[in-house]
This record gives C-alpha cells, structure tokens and sequence, in this order.
C-alpha cells in the first residue's frame, strides 16, 4: 500500500487498492510537477529518497490515519527520480465510508509526507539548480500535529 | 566505527554517500556535534535516522546500527 | 469538462483535463456504490438522469467554483444507468495552484451535485427497492450555500 | 398545451415520461398546485425547471417551453 519507485505512477492502480464495498467515497491526491515557483521558471524535477525509510514512514502515516479514522483506508505511492513538468510525483488515495473523513484523512497524508518522508527534491531552472528544503531556516523534526505548511 | 548515510545536498556537498565516525556508541547529539565540527555542517535543521526511525538526541548511535542524516524534506 | 454518461469512467481521463502546467495539486473525488446504506444490504443501483439539464448544472457548478476558486480547473463525470457494488457512480477532479483550495473547491462540488444536479437513485435490495430522495421530507429547492450533508 | 417531463419515481408513479397541462401561460406556482391536484402529488419538495434551470415559483411558463418536474436529487 505504500510504495516508493522511479516508474511512473497509475492513478487507477493506486485508487484501486483502496476501493472497498462499503467505502462509498475515495478522495486522491495527485501532486504534479509545476511549471512556476516563486515566479521562477522551472525546467525538470530530480526527487531523491531514502527508499527503505521513506517506505516505512509512508506506512507510519498510514498508521497514524487509521488512529484517527478507524475505518479509511490508504495507499500512497511517491515517485523518485527525474521528472518533467505535469509528471506526477505522488498519488495519495483515501477511502471511507463518509466522504469527509476521506478528505480530511488524504490532506492529513500530504501534510505529513512534507514533514517526515525522507525525500528531497532538486528544482532545475535555466540558470541552475537547487535542492529544495535546505534554505528552510526552520526545524522540521517531527512532533505530533502536521503544520500548516503551503505547498511549494 | 558507525557508518551515516548521506543523501540529496548533503550528499552532493560531501562529494559521498556515508561518512564514518570514529565511535561505537554516541548520542545522536553528540554525533550531531561531531559532524558539524568535522564537516562544517550546520545540522540545526539536520534530523538522525536510526535504522529508519527519527531519533531523539538522548538516544544513543551503536556500531552496526543503520544511520543517515535527514537534512530537511522536500517530497509530496 | 462536464459529462452524464453511461459507460464506466475512467479516473485517469477525468484527470488529465484539469492538469496544468502551473498548477501543482490535483483532487479527485471518486463516488462508488457502497454495499450497506443504514445497515441494509444494496444488491445493486440504478442511476437516472434528465441529461441535458444535469450536463448544465454541473456546467453550473463549475461557474460558482471559479467564482470562489478563480485558479481552479474542474472536470466532472457521471455515470447513469445500472451500477453493481463498488463501480464508480461520479468522479470529480480540481486542480489548483494550492493544494488547500484542491480539498475545499472538490468538496464543495460533491456537495452541491447532491443539491442542484437532477439525477435519481434506485436501491435494489433483496426484499424491494426504492428511488432514494423521495423519502426526503425537506424542500430542496438550491439557493445559496451548499448544507452540510452527510453522504447517503 | 405545456408538456412536463418526468423523472424516476414519479415517472413511475404516473406511468408516463411526460404529462401534459392545458394552459398556453401559468407561473410555476399555479402549475405546481394544478399537477398537485390532478395527479395526488405531493409537490412541496418538487422543483420545475423551464429550460433546464430551476424555476422561481413566480416565473411564467408558456408553451415551447421546456418544462420538468424534479423531485428530490440524489446523485453524486
């Protein structure tokens, strides 16, 4: 259910493994790669993951939301590698049998996985390169509720 | 001798993929320390992973225990 | 963008016409046809839509979430006809720049399908069956803000 | 002549997918009350839609157009 790869990701494949009959609702998130940040122009994607740990947090999360909402379900499947604009980077599905705990739960995932899933992205533009969160001047260890953090 | 795993600009920086410290037990606040002094490193922001777990800086780093340095994450 | 159909959907399609390239966040809402509604057991659904005027008012939708969420790209598909447990009755997909507005512009519009889009529900159980929202004791008539409603 | 369309259980219900009211003009409200009364309807939770948008109950409408009953949705 929670799985990290370089091959791109199946949106069906992942919501499939969620579905359940009496689950009425599943609620995805797709992250894909976008074209602007900050007003800069950006030309590709590199994501590096530390796979074995980012797997095992991946499961953590999955652990946490069942806490939460005992009866959802999730599955989460992050890509690695380089990546063009509009790729997807990461598919999250979430079912439940009210469809406000799916929502809720699935923003709870993506909340998370910027906290603790070990994997760094790397944005290149036409004048360089970065890897992303180390000009966060913050520290990011991981305590109980996710913060609210904008997407990048 | 305990092996860190490095990744993403921490990697590319040190030009390697694991550093090794001179130790068989050490806190991961200390550990912390040492690397920062070794590689001038600012590790304020730096998380340890011991075998694939977040650790707290009580706890302690043995030889043979799988360790990385988790600088801040940037995935989803 | 905004289609009644009676063939199975697939989430992949609804998908790829809200992604963009500047837009990093994509939400789906897949509704599937839940096995136990109040503890009874659904054998199967039968899906019935006045089709022109529902294509409309998931157009209509479409214009309030724009109104709301002006980045936001929307695509909705359902299905009518005979659905067994488990088949996807409607699939929702948003994009956003933010992933915030992703969640609350997709739940708004699950929300308001259930208001303003006519399209009826027959529950076939082993002992019966029944058009469901004509037990309804409440006017319905759509003005304003979506009510909280709980999924059937 | 005014034709009404008609929906799911009160398709059913009347055997027909249309009906047909004899006015030339009538606003919503007075066609609601004629349907209530020639076919024991109970229409307070019903809506009419003229050309496929809900109609106020003030709202006029006149033969050609597209007329419909709707009773409570439940889609999605």
């Amino acid at each position: 259910m929670f799985v990290i790869t370089k091959e791109p990701i199946s949106i069906e494949e992942v919501t499939k493994k969620v579905v359940r009959r009496n689950a009425g609702a599943v609620v995805n998130f797709i992250g894909t790669v976008r074209e602007l940040t900050k007003g800069r122009r950006t030309l590709a994607l590199h994501y590096e993951a530390y796979p074995a740990m980012a797997q095992k947090q991946l499961k953590r999360i999955g652990d946490e939301i069942q806490e939460r909402w005992p009866e959802a379900v999730v599955a989460i499947t992050h890509r690695t590698g380089s990546l063009d604009i509009s790729d997807i980077a990461v598919v999250i599905a979430v079912s439940t049998p009210h469809r406000k705990d799916a929502y809720r739960a699935n923003e709870y995932a993506i909340e998370r996985i910027k906290q603790i899933v070990p994997i760094w992205k790397k944005e290149k533009w036409e004048d360089g390169e970065e890897w992303i969160g180390d000009q966060l001047e913050k520290t990011t260890y991981p305590k109980g509720q996710p913060e609210e953090v904008e997407a990048p | 001798m305990i092996n860190v795993q490095c990744f993403a600009h921490l990697r590319e920086r040190l030009g390697q993929n694991e550093i090794t410290v001179d130790h068989n037990r050490i806190s991961v606040k200390n550990l912390l320390e040492e690397l920062a002094e070794t590689y001038s490193l600012q590790t304020d922001s730096f998380m340890v992973a011991v075998n694939e777990e977040y650790a707290d800086h009580d706890d302690i780093v043995k030889a043979g225990d799988t360790v990385a340095l988790i600088p801040p994450v940037s995935g989803g």
